[in-house]
């Protein structure tokens, strides 16, 4: 009972804090200082034409670092999690038909290639790292709607991780030593505003994050696959 | 009617579902449910960063041939929130996975999925 | 005027479905109401000026989140699930 | 002209939207919710194209194919898991 | 130009009709089955149309366009038979005014041949 | 490792990126050309699933034949549905039955099964082996012979020379 009021009277009050809020607030009518300066310089400065891409990349790269450390610990306690209730499998799932199963087939290379042109397209287009990450995640558990049983290649995801994730840091102190600072971009050259190689390292900075997100994703996926039933 | 903008509505939407959200996580007993009036909170607090950026009458903040190269912060909307809301959708899966993990640990161990069956660690 | 209209329907929409997610009787029906919740959430972000949030909101947020749910809701097999 | 006309157009395709939201929310199976579901993503894709149109931006039909992909692999497994083959 | 563009709103708005018939469809038909026959098919051909009609008015923007219909058509029907699949597998019947179900005797005939 | 897979595979990816890109710049073709090389030889090497297409300029005729066919079907029999959704009395009679269909290749099967369920009235529920439920929202005959000459055989035709 005591509960349920105090419940009450907590939500009364965030609501009156966020009612007064949006009574009294204002709208912008120009940028602050800092995100008119990202506005006016990312095209010269990075070469990238999609602004937000500049900013996660390369002027709040740290920030992407620390996400996909996040991302990495959460996919391992998922699969610790999950791991030590390993037991001989009794799953009987029920055979998907043939009209999925041969769509998947069709389907799984032309998604993976959409993954990819999503991140690869990063600095030009909505869209980057993680979501072709997820994009390519999608690709695989198509392969595994097919198929539940399907073995997968656990090795090499891992190993395609792994191999991303370091990319990813040597590339920063790269930029770190021939550029400017950590994780800096114009090392390699900036190239025209609105192609294919511009930007200089951020298309590769974001493959690589998009192959790690991916192979986590998979990963996490896979994980919650094999796991045997319950009740 | 000088209070019906984008961005009041996105805000109003956010407020509520924030308020909602919360409602949910602390009322329900089910576990799951639990997670999904977390997801919903996320869902509020993520569209009223993004409503805060908007301003009025500006574009998305990508460079194409329709916005050109010059005089560029007097027409994208603020850039900084939205990398931020990235950011946090990301993290939030992250989150959102390893609860839903340590919920079917949970069920395992008890066959139970009520909140009040696990009371070991309550003070 | 014909952007605030759809905005308001689109809001209106949202709020509802996640008061049925909190009501729904049975969990799937709550994990869908939700997933609806972040669909319409994208719509709205892409009608703020924001591609990029409402594209990871449609793949991250949206999609991988009611897939993980489904997967988890497949080990526990109860009758309210 | 030719803004009016898909102005009605997109008030159709919300009308639509919400058409299939009642079906959503009255049931009565969970295959019957996850049916409106699908369709109101593949007329979302509809509603992206035009809000895309309105604002003059290519680039905002990405979303609407991230989207469509999105809903399609997420119906086939809610479909999956009705039918216990997950 | 004109005229081009008119032709591509009077296609969208071809595809807008289509898709609120169909959501019409799902609001009025009596079981799940013919749901799926009305809503998901008339709302597939409703969003091709509408995406061709976008992709006519812009004809730079006709590339991803026919990648988008291109997509929805492979993707649409192979979801909305895995759902029927699994929908008759769990039992959800069928209307009253179904006069024949030839898969129902065919897993009935199959059981018995196990047995 | 099948060649020939392997070469339509590219072929697929690569029309594929250069018509999300929409562009012929140099830059593009070459990271086009790399990506799909890697999807198919590291991905796909055993898909085996455009195997059973016949390449002669006999089955590309028919291909387009059965893509005009199939757009005619769609919207005539779309027509067909909503009249019968705005109807107030909804004149339906809907059951599943049974067809048989002569294709053997999985790819011919599904791209038959896709159009049939693509088309408003009809709605492949299951498929086994040559057999094929479908939910058919006017029955007219149950009989599967008759049943198949209505659905299935104008775009079976079609169908086996591009699969067989």
């Amino acid at each position: 009972m005591y509960k349920n009021m105090f419940i009450i009277v907590l939500l009364a009050g965030l609501g009156i804090l966020l009612g007064s809020f949006l009574l009294t607030h204002h709208a912008n009518k120009a940028l602050p200082e800092l995100p008119a300066y990202y506005a006016d310089k990312t095209a010269s400065e990075v070469g990238a034409a999609n602004v937000v891409t500049a900013v996660i990349v390369t002027y709040r790269g740290f920030d992407t670092l620390g996400e996909v450390t996040i991302l990495f610990v959460a996919a391992s306690l998922i699969a610790m999690f999950l791991k030590t209730s390993k037991a001989p499998k009794d799953r009987h799932p029920r055979p998907s038909s043939v009209i999925l199963s041969t769509a998947q087939k069709l389907l799984f290379p032309l998604i993976v290639l959409f993954g990819v042109y999503v991140f690869t397209n990063g600095h030009l287009t909505p869209g980057g790292g993680f979501q072709g990450g997820a994009v390519i995640a999608t690709g695989f558990l198509l392969l595994l709607m097919a198929n539940p049983q399907a073995e997968f290649k656990h090795g090499l995801l891992n190993f395609i991780e792994s191999i991303s994730g370091t990319s990813y840091v040597i590339i920063g102190i790269l930029g770190a030593i021939l550029g400017l600072g950590f994780l800096d971009n114009r090392f390699m050259s900036l190239g025209e505003l609105g192609t294919l190689f511009s930007a200089g390292a951020i298309p590769v900075i974001y493959s690589l994050i998009g192959l790690k997100v991916g192979a986590e994703l998979s990963n996490i996926l896979h994980h919650l696959n094999e796991v045997q039933n319950e009740a | 009617m000088e209070y019906l903008t984008l961005q009041n509505i996105g805000l109003v939407t956010g407020f509520l579902l924030i308020l909602i959200g919360l409602y949910g996580a602390l009322t329900q007993k089910n576990i799951l449910r639990i997670i999904v009036a977390f997801t919903i909170f996320d869902a509020g607090l993520n569209l009223v960063i993004v409503a805060l950026s908007y301003i009025k009458g500006r574009v998305a903040p990508i460079i194409d041939q329709t916005t050109g190269i010059t005089n560029l912060s007097e027409k994208f909307v603020d850039p900084v929130p939205q990398a931020l809301v990235l950011t946090s959708i990301v993290i939030g899966v992250g989150v959102t996975g390893v609860m839903l993990t340590f919920a079917l640990r949970m069920f395992k161990t008890r066959q139970s999925l009520d909140i009040n069956d696990f009371k070991e660690t309550k003070w | 005027m014909v952007v605030i209209i759809l905005t308001i329907v689109l809001g209106l929409v949202m709020i509802s479905m996640a008061v049925t997610a909190l009501t729904a009787q049975r969990v799937r029906a709550a994990v869908l109401a939700s997933g609806i919740v972040s669909l319409i959430a994208s719509i709205i972000y892409l009608l703020l000026a924001a591609p990029d949030v409402a594209m990871t909101e449609a793949a991250i947020g949206s999609g991988l989140t009611t897939i993980i749910f489904f997967y988890v809701l497949n080990k526990i097999r109860r009758s309210d699930v | 002209m030719v803004e009016i006309i898909l102005y009605i157009a997109g008030g159709l395709i919300l009308l639509g939207m919400l058409t299939a939201l009642w079906r959503f929310v009255e049931g009565p199976s969970s295959a019957d919710r996850i049916m409106a579901f699908d369709a109101m993503t593949v007329t979302s894709i509809a509603l992206i194209a035009l809000i895309a149109f309105f604002n003059n931006r290519i680039i905002y039909l990405d979303v609407a194919l991230v989207y469509g992909l999105l809903s399609f692999t997420g119906v086939i497994v809610i479909a999956r898991f009705l039918e216990k083959g997950l | 130009m004109e005229i081009r563009m008119l032709i591509g709103s009077i296609v969208t708005l071809i595809g807008a009709i289509f898709i609120f018939l169909g959501a019409l469809g799902i609001v009025r038909m009596p079981d799940l089955y013919n749901r799926l026959q009305s809503g998901t098919k008339a709302s597939t051909l409703g969003t091709i149309l509408s995406i061709a009609g976008i992709g006519i008015i812009n004809p730079a923007w006709a590339g991803k366009a026919f990648i988008i219909i291109s997509f929805v058509m492979m993707t649409n029907p192979v979801s909305s038979h895995t759902l029927a699949r699994g929908a008759h597998h769990l039992g959800i019947p069928l209307s009253k005014k179904t006069v024949i179900d030839k898969l129902k005797e065919a897993e009935a005939n199959e059981k018995k041949e196990e047995q | 490792m099948n060649l020939k897979n392997v070469i339509q595979i590219f072929i697929l990816s690569y029309l594929t990126w250069l018509a999300l890109n929409w562009s012929v710049n140099a830059d593009v073709l070459i990271t086009g050309a790399i990506i799909s090389v890697l999807i198919a030889v590291l991905l796909c090497s055993h898909c085996e699933v455009l195997q059973e297409v016949r390449l002669s300029p006999k089955s590309f005729a028919y291909a387009f034949a059965f893509v005009g066919v199939f757009w005619i079907e769609l919207i005539k029999s779309n027509f067909d549905v909503a009249l019968r959704v705005l109807t107030p009395s909804l004149p339906i009679n809907p059951g599943i039955v049974e067809v048989k269909t002569t294709l053997h290749s999985n790819i011919g099967k599904m791209l038959l099964a896709n159009a049939i369920t693509l088309t408003p009235g009809t709605l492949t529920v299951d498929i086994l082996d040559d057999r094929m439920f479908i939910h058919w929202i006017d029955v007219t005959s149950t009989d599967i012979n008759e049943a198949t000459r209505a659905i299935v055989s104008k775009f079976e035709k079609y169908l086996e020379v591009m699969y067989g």
